[in-house]
């Protein structure tokens, strides 16, 4: 555990070199031949406040990079640091369940799939009234019920709707369900894991917006996990771009997205689709091939074998994340020098 | 591929442990329990003097004395003088045997011991019932397959019609109806003037039966075979019948359903390729895996039909070997029993690795 | 015909008795005990969903009511088919050995004693009162009179014939002749005070001062019909009393089979009760904490699973002779655990990896209620299914092993040892194979009606076709 | 009841056209009218896209036209559907084999499910093939793998005996294509293709799409999506679907520019636009998309529409012409007797909040 460094310049979440992977046993007595690199040394920092975007491919790894903050799988090494409400900067990997317990308080996590993410045995008012069970055991049933109805109003529901059940509530109010229940405790960091991703179009910008004005509201952090390029764009302060389980490039939303630096974010905003029809795309760069299996990564720079411009240098190491601009890193040795001059 | 041959080596190795462990626990039950093959002899002992000397022993009927040296011989003809972990490695034949000059001799030898009974090896007596049970359990599985196969397919694309229905109520009759009760009903049916004399009560094959044979009269022996086989074999169907129909049926209801049913239909597949060619197939998984399971009743038979029906297989030696306490053949056919079962097992998940292609043990 | 007629109502009236035990009293129980456990006491709409469809599917609940029915209402047999009195009054003494008997099965830790002297109940003798001959002389007492009466006649007939075949010896009669006829008079004088006692008797039935209430079927299930004319086996017969016949041993059939119907359904519950709820606890270990801990107890449940249960049992029973409890542990530990683990670990699985449980995990929820509240209730859905064809499984399994001798006891009342003299018997006695088979066959039936219920309100096929 | 379209620009010949198709399904005794009242028609060499929500009916729809709707619980209530003049849903049912795959053919949303996983992608392949066209085996084998190298996928003759999960999913999608075009359908039905792709996966499969229909002969693509942006980029005319009814339909351009449904109008104001000057807020759409069983009386959209009158609420409108190749469902849009190109295209995303 990292001692107390008191405020570290506003930053709530410092993630370094985290790595989360996953044993491969084979053979005849089942022994480890390897490892499914999940997370292959991913290091970001979410500021106080900020939203920051996660985006990449599926099977890039950012789902898992907001579970093993949340700690719901194991991380094999790397630190979190966590700046609790108290001051204190915890690096929350070597915690053992209970030591966990009052940090996930102010850790909250947003599911994708908001017909999964809800027992469909509970009513929403017990769904959203178990988190306050574990950390506020203090609360009498009323004070309980009264502040899961005051919950359920913030995300746009009405407090008599507590007594219902999942199954009464459409795709687009469940998830708001779901966001009352990260709220319940008043978290500081919320991981949304594709919050919006499983909604109808109409819907989406519905809860975009509450999750906009939550933020305005209660001043939370957001790292918004998603696929989803303009979504994120629009909602982050930041984006981060994962590919096979490493950061390729970090900056300002507005920069990233207009100005991709990083061979594999410009190909993969040049892939979103706009609802603007005269446009059309003739600068659309395209991808070849597939994603490969993050059981044989290829060495060195991930990305290597679809890039457009890989030379043979990228075979080697892992490029690091280089600084090209205030606030901006991309992992692309090639291009990085040009922008970084350029900038 | 790899990875599936040491699955299957890890679960060829998990044999010897398993086997071990429950052989293990089988011979010590045996050797702890009170009226073990000693008691026995006494009993018997008893009542030879009791036929010779009147009621003269009758009084000392709780402490008779077998002489020391007649309990010792008793002993070590049963080989009940070691200690129990010895005698099982010797009945494993990993123990040198002091009482045959200090050979290995055992069940990985192959020699699973004499029968107290029939005085012969107990392999021999136990190989010559195979012929008969798996005779049984073949006709039997085969028969369900063939009746149940077809009865299922219908009943999924007939569901919920007149036909389902009321085939549905037989087949839960069926199932709530055991294999040798059915038996015993049917012999009562059919066996007696009841309803109508018409098969005989029990037994596999008529007494003349080798006498025709050897006098070339075949036709008659194989009609007096099947006339001797009627009932037990619907017994032995009844037993899986209604779990196979079923099965069947739900199995195919899952995959007309399924997405790539509606593909083969989008690319005009006639109705009857795309149930019989791609939604069958895919619902045949599910019934092959339980060939590895019925093996155990192909080879092991049935107590309870062999029994009800007086068929001399491997469930009635199993039961008569009980019943006198002949325990090498118990011990032989529990060995059996359990080696059956696990290589049914194996050979499942084999079927089912050769016949989904999805499927990849690790 | 009004007797018979009477019987029915008195069954009909147990069984309404039963229904309403049932129907309201049970349920209002197992509500209260759910809550207790801290379960919230209405189900969930899922659950009810369930539950809806499965009262809609009318073959399914009305077997379901059945079967409870007759299951809860044969709790209660030793108060009604029994050869012991409900209550049994005489003069200022009253006992009620039913009911003793009835206490001494349900709670099983203190014996109640229900035993009644012939003497304090004006039968002659020390062993125990014989209720039936009781009960028709307190519904009769003129035919008490008139057995006294004929008894009296016959007595004084005997006398008289003894007296002119051996006149009273004189006094040169030899010693032995003396001897012999002062025996015959002690005797003949004994059964005199008999009858005289028995006429002091008959007062008190006469006065109404002696009632005796029997149970519907007045026959127990170890009680020897004597009273029938011919040797066992006998053949059913509605004149003589024994509608469905005895068997070999002169029990008559009808306690045999209800109290056979108990045992096996109560052993059945048992072992599926048990072994479901190791079956869970193994299988949600297994699912909910996954790795080794799983690969070892998959294994471990794949061996057990290959031992050859019943032919183990056998071999274990043909040395311990085994009572109810041990036999249904033998199952329990040898197979009723192991298939539902697949299921339940399956169930795990699935339940743990969906977004609900992570985040109540990622909330600080405590493994255990993570398990109890929200994964069990889901994981029980293929232990409802499966329950009722294990019970059809378990009470088949007790059925064989009784069959072939290696089950409950001998002398319990059971449908397998029933069967097994139905084999040896099967030329000449019929009704011992159809009997216990019509009972076998329709209980089996009903449960597995409910069992496929219960499976098509929990996973309703969906049926589409394209053609 | 709606206006039939029968308005065709001369030149183009109409290769299907759907009219008042109405398909109902049993939802545990309701009646959920999926598509209810469905009027549309697609040119030949034409990219024609329907969009909706889930819910709308759009799937079903496509279904329909292909005869594929399970019965039970569902069923075809009523309507048309010509495909080159010919009612298919008056065809017995070996007719109507002859026109799948052969005349139109369909992808699936998720080519996992929509593959069969015990069969060789080459035996699924070739299937069809040797069913239609009475091709030999080998014949038909030659086409498989050319249909494979068209649609990218390399080492093709190898690949045939893979098994459809050795695929990834967008090898399977391509796979799928290959497999609906291999016998060169006049209309491919593509139900939400690229849903379950990766947007640079999805880029290729759309692009693959395009380029293919050209290739293998003049094919029209009913794409169904609920992507506005997808049908912006592949489309030429685009229809939108809310509560199973076809609620605009427009030329891909001035749908997008000029939409006069306010459920489109909404639609296209709250996706992010990150192309432009980022807002505040996204415009929204008030209230939830109802369950399918319980859609509004009178237009299906007034419970969650900004500007509806009370009209609404009572009377279905009617499908109206607004001008030339251009439709539109709604009371406050007039039809448009006199074709004034600008007419009521006053601030197409203004009043939608």
């Amino acid at each position: 555990m990292s001692d107390s460094t008191g405020k570290s310049d506003g930053k709530l979440l410092d993630v370094k070199d985290l790595k989360i992977y996953y044993p491969i046993h084979a053979g005849v007595f089942l022994k480890k031949v390897g490892d499914v690199k999940a997370v292959d040394g991913v290091s970001f920092t979410v500021k106080e406040g900020e939203t920051l975007g996660l985006v990449g491919e599926s099977g890039c790894g950012k789902t898992t990079v907001g579970k093993g903050i949340m700690r719901l799988v194991d991380v094999t090494s790397g630190t979190i640091d966590f700046t609790t409400k108290a001051g204190e900067t915890i690096d929350v990997v070597p915690l053992d369940r209970g030591s966990m317990r009052p940090i996930r308080a102010e850790v909250q996590m947003i599911y994708q799939d908001p017909f999964s993410s809800l027992n469909p045995r509970w009513s929403v008012g017990d769904i959203i009234a178990e988190p306050l069970g574990v950390h506020m055991p203090e609360l009498s049933g009323k004070e309980r019920d009264d502040k899961v109805a005051w919950l359920l109003e913030k995300v746009g529901l009405r407090g008599e709707q507590a007594g219902r059940y999942p199954h009464e509530f459409s795709g687009g109010q469940r998830q708001r369900v779901g966001i009352a229940r990260a709220l319940a405790t008043a978290p500081r960091l919320v991981l949304a894991d594709e919050p919006v991703s499983a909604l109808d179009v109409s819907i989406q910008a519905q809860v975009v917006n509450l999750m906009q004005d939550l933020q305005e509201e209660f001043g939370l952090t957001y790292l918004f996990i998603a696929h989803d390029l303009s979504v994120v764009e629009h909602i982050s302060h930041r984006i981060a771009v994962m590919y096979l389980g490493n950061l390729v490039e970090i900056g300002p939303a507005r920069e990233v997205y207009s100005n991709p630096i990083h061979p594999y974010t410009r190909a993969l905003i040049s892939a979103v689709p706009l609802p603007e029809p005269s446009m059309g795309r003739p600068d659309r760069q395209r991808l070849v091939g597939e994603v490969p299996s993050p059981l044989n990564k290829p060495s060195g720079c991930p990305f290597r074998t679809r890039c457009p411009l890989a030379v043979e240098s990228c075979a080697g190491d892992l490029p690091p994340l280089i600084e090209v601009a205030p606030d901006r890193q991309v992992a692309c040795p090639v291009v990085a020098g040009d922008s970084a001059s350029g900038a | 591929m790899h990875g599936m041959i040491s699955y299957f080596i890890r679960r060829l190795l998990l044999i010897p442990i398993t086997f071990v462990c429950i052989t293990f626990m089988v011979y010590g039950i045996m050797r702890l329990s009170p009226g073990g093959p000693i008691e026995q002899a006494r009993t018997q002992m008893l009542m030879a003097q009791m036929q010779e000397g009147g009621g003269g022993a009758f009084s000392q009927i709780g402490e008779l004395a077998l002489p020391q040296d007649a309990i010792d011989q008793l002993k070590i003809y049963y080989k009940l003088h070691r200690s129990i972990p010895v005698g099982y490695m010797i009945w494993l034949g990993v123990w040198p045997d002091d009482d045959r000059g200090g050979i290995f001799s055992g069940i990985i030898q192959g020699d699973f011991g004499i029968s107290y009974r029939y005085s012969d090896s107990v392999l021999s007596t136990i190989v010559s019932k195979f012929p008969i049970s798996v005779t049984f359990g073949l006709i039997g599985y085969l028969a369900t397959w063939i009746v149940c196969i077809p009865l299922g397919v219908q009943k999924a694309l007939l569901h919920r019609t007149w036909f389902d229905m009321t085939t549905s109520l037989a087949v839960f009759l069926g199932y709530s109806i055991p294999g040798f009760v059915a038996c015993l009903a049917l012999m009562l049916m059919f066996g007696t003037s009841l309803v109508w004399d018409l098969f005989p009560l029990g037994g596999f094959r008529s007494e003349n039966w080798n006498d025709m044979w050897a006098a070339g009269n075949i036709w008659w022996c194989i009609k007096d075979q099947a006339w001797h086989m009627f009932i037990p074999l619907v017994g032995y169907v009844m037993s899986g019948f209604a779990t196979m129909t079923i099965l069947m049926k739900n199995s195919l209801l899952d995959n007309l359903g399924a997405d790539y049913v509606r593909t083969a239909f989008a690319k005009g597949l006639s109705e009857r390729r795309v149930i019989f060619l791609h939604a069958l197939r895919n619902s045949m998984i599910p019934i092959c895996v339980g060939i590895g399971g019925a093996i155990g009743l192909l080879f092991a038979g049935s107590f309870l039909i062999e029994k009800t029906c007086n068929i001399p297989g491997m469930g009635l030696l199993g039961f008569n070997s009980l019943i006198e306490r002949d325990y090498p053949v118990l011990m032989g056919i529990l060995v059996f029993g359990v080696l059956i079962r696990l290589t049914g097992n194996i050979l499942s998940d084999l079927i089912l690795a050769f016949i989904d292609p999805r499927v990849r043990f690790k | 015909m009004t007797h018979i007629l009477f019987k029915l109502l008195q069954l009909l009236v147990v069984l309404l008795l039963g229904f309403v035990l049932t129907t309201y009293v049970l349920p209002w129980f197992f509500r209260c005990f759910l809550r207790i456990l801290g379960y919230p006491a209405e189900f969930s709409p899922v659950t009810q969903k369930r539950i809806r469809r499965f009262r809609a599917i009318r073959r399914g609940y009305w077997s379901f009511k059945l079967i409870t029915v007759l299951f809860v209402t044969s709790l209660f047999l030793e108060l009604i088919v029994s050869s012991k009195a409900l209550m049994i009054r005489y003069e200022d003494r009253t006992a009620y050995p039913a009911l003793c008997e009835w206490l001494n099965m349900a709670w099983p830790f203190g014996e109640v004693s229900s035993f009644n002297k012939k003497s304090d109940f004006g039968q002659i003798g020390e062993s125990e009162v014989d209720y039936r001959q009781f009960a028709i002389y307190a519904a009769h007492p003129a035919l008490m009179r008139k057995d006294l009466e004929k008894e009296r006649t016959a007595l004084t007939a005997e006398k008289e014939a003894y007296l002119a075949e051996h006149p009273t010896p004189g006094p040169d009669a030899r010693r032995f002749e003396v001897r012999r006829y002062e025996r015959a008079m002690k005797r003949f004088g004994k059964r005199g005070e008999t009858l005289l006692a028995l006429e002091k008797n008959l007062a008190v039935f006469e006065g109404g001062r002696a009632g005796c209430w029997m149970p519907v079927y007045p026959v127990g299930p170890g009680d020897l019909r004597y009273d029938l004319k011919s040797n066992p086996p006998n053949r059913p017969s509605l004149e003589e009393g024994v509608p469905l016949g005895t068997d070999m041993s002169g029990r008559d059939v009808v306690p045999l089979m209800l109290y056979g119907f108990r045992i096996s359904l109560a052993f059945a519950l048992v072992v599926a009760g048990l072994g479901y709820g190791f079956g869970i606890l193994v299988g949600g270990v297994q699912g909910y904490y996954g790795g080794w801990v799983d690969i070892v107890t998959q294994r471990v449940v794949e061996i057990w699973g290959s031992i050859p249960f019943l032919f183990t049992i056998m071999i274990i029973a043909s040395i311990v002779q085994p009572s109810f409890w041990i036999l249904a542990v033998l199952m329990v530990v040898l197979t009723s655990w192991l298939g539902i683990t697949y299921y339940v670990r399956a169930e795990f699985y699935r339940e743990k990896a969906k977004d609900y449980v992570q985040a109540a995990i990622g909330s600080g929820v405590s493994d255990w209620r993570i398990i109890t509240r929200h994964i069990l209730p889901n994981a029980l859905v293929p232990v409802v299914t499966f329950a009722p064809f294990g019970i059809v499984a378990y009470i088949g399994s007790l059925v064989s092993l009784d069959y072939l001798g290696f089950g409950l006891p001998p002398g319990t009342p059971s449908w397998g040892a029933l069967l097994r003299q139905g084999l040896e018997n099967v030329k000449f006695y019929p009704h011992l194979t159809i009997i216990p088979t019509v009972a076998l066959a329709s209980t089996l039936y009903t449960v597995v009606m409910i069992g496929e219920a219960v499976r098509e309100a929990f996973d309703p096929k969906v049926f589409s076709r394209l053609r | 009841m709606a206006t039939t379209a029968t308005t065709a620009d001369g030149a183009r010949k109409k290769l299907l056209e759907v009219k008042g198709l109405r398909t109902y399904f049993d939802v545990e005794g309701q009646t959920a009218k999926a598509v209810d009242g469905v009027d549309f028609f697609i040119h030949e060499n034409e990219v024609f896209g329907l969009v909706g929500e889930s819910g709308s009916g759009k799937s079903v729809t496509a279904l329909s036209v292909m005869r594929l709707i399970p019965d039970p619980p569902g069923w075809i209530d009523g309507g048309e559907v010509l495909f080159r003049g010919k009612n298919l849903l008056d065809l017995t049912y070996d007719e109507m084999r002859k026109i799948r795959g052969n005349d139109i053919s369909m992808i699936f949303q998720e080519p996992m499910t929509a593959l069969n996983p015990v069969y060789s992608i080459g035996f699924q392949l070739t299937e069809a093939l040797q069913h239609h066209q009475v091709m030999s085996r080998q014949d038909a084998r030659e086409r498989a793998v050319e249909m494979l190298d068209l649609v990218g996928i390399p080492d093709a003759s190898r690949r045939l005996g893979n098994y459809p999960h050795e695929f990834s999913g967008g090898m399977r999608q391509r796979a799928m294509i290959a497999m609906a075009l291999s016998l060169t359908p006049h209309l491919l039905i593509a139900d939400e293709p690229t849903t379950a792709l990766d947007v640079t996966i999805q880029a290729q499969i759309l692009e693959l799409m395009l380029d293919l229909r050209q290739q293998t002969g003049d094919s029209s693509i009913m794409l169904i999506t609920h992507d506005l942006a997808v049908v912006a980029e592949t489309c030429e005319r685009v229809a939108v679907m809310y509560g199973g009814k076809i609620q605009e339909v427009a030329e891909v351009k001035r749908l997008f520019t000029n939409p006069e449904h306010p459920y489109t109008r909404g639609l296209l104001a709250s996706l992010p636009r990150p192309d432009r000057v980022k807002q505040k807020r996204l415009q929204t759409i008030p209230g939830i998309v109802p369950s399918i069983l319980d859609f509004p009386k009178g237009c299906k959209f007034w419970t969650r529409c900004p500007v509806k009158e009370d009209v609404c609420e009572q009377v279905e409108p009617e499908l109206v012409k607004v001008e030339e190749g251009h439709w539109c469902r709604c009371h406050l849009v007039s039809a448009a007797e006199t074709p004034p190109v600008e007419a009521p295209a006053g601030e197409p995303e203004g009043g939608t909040e």
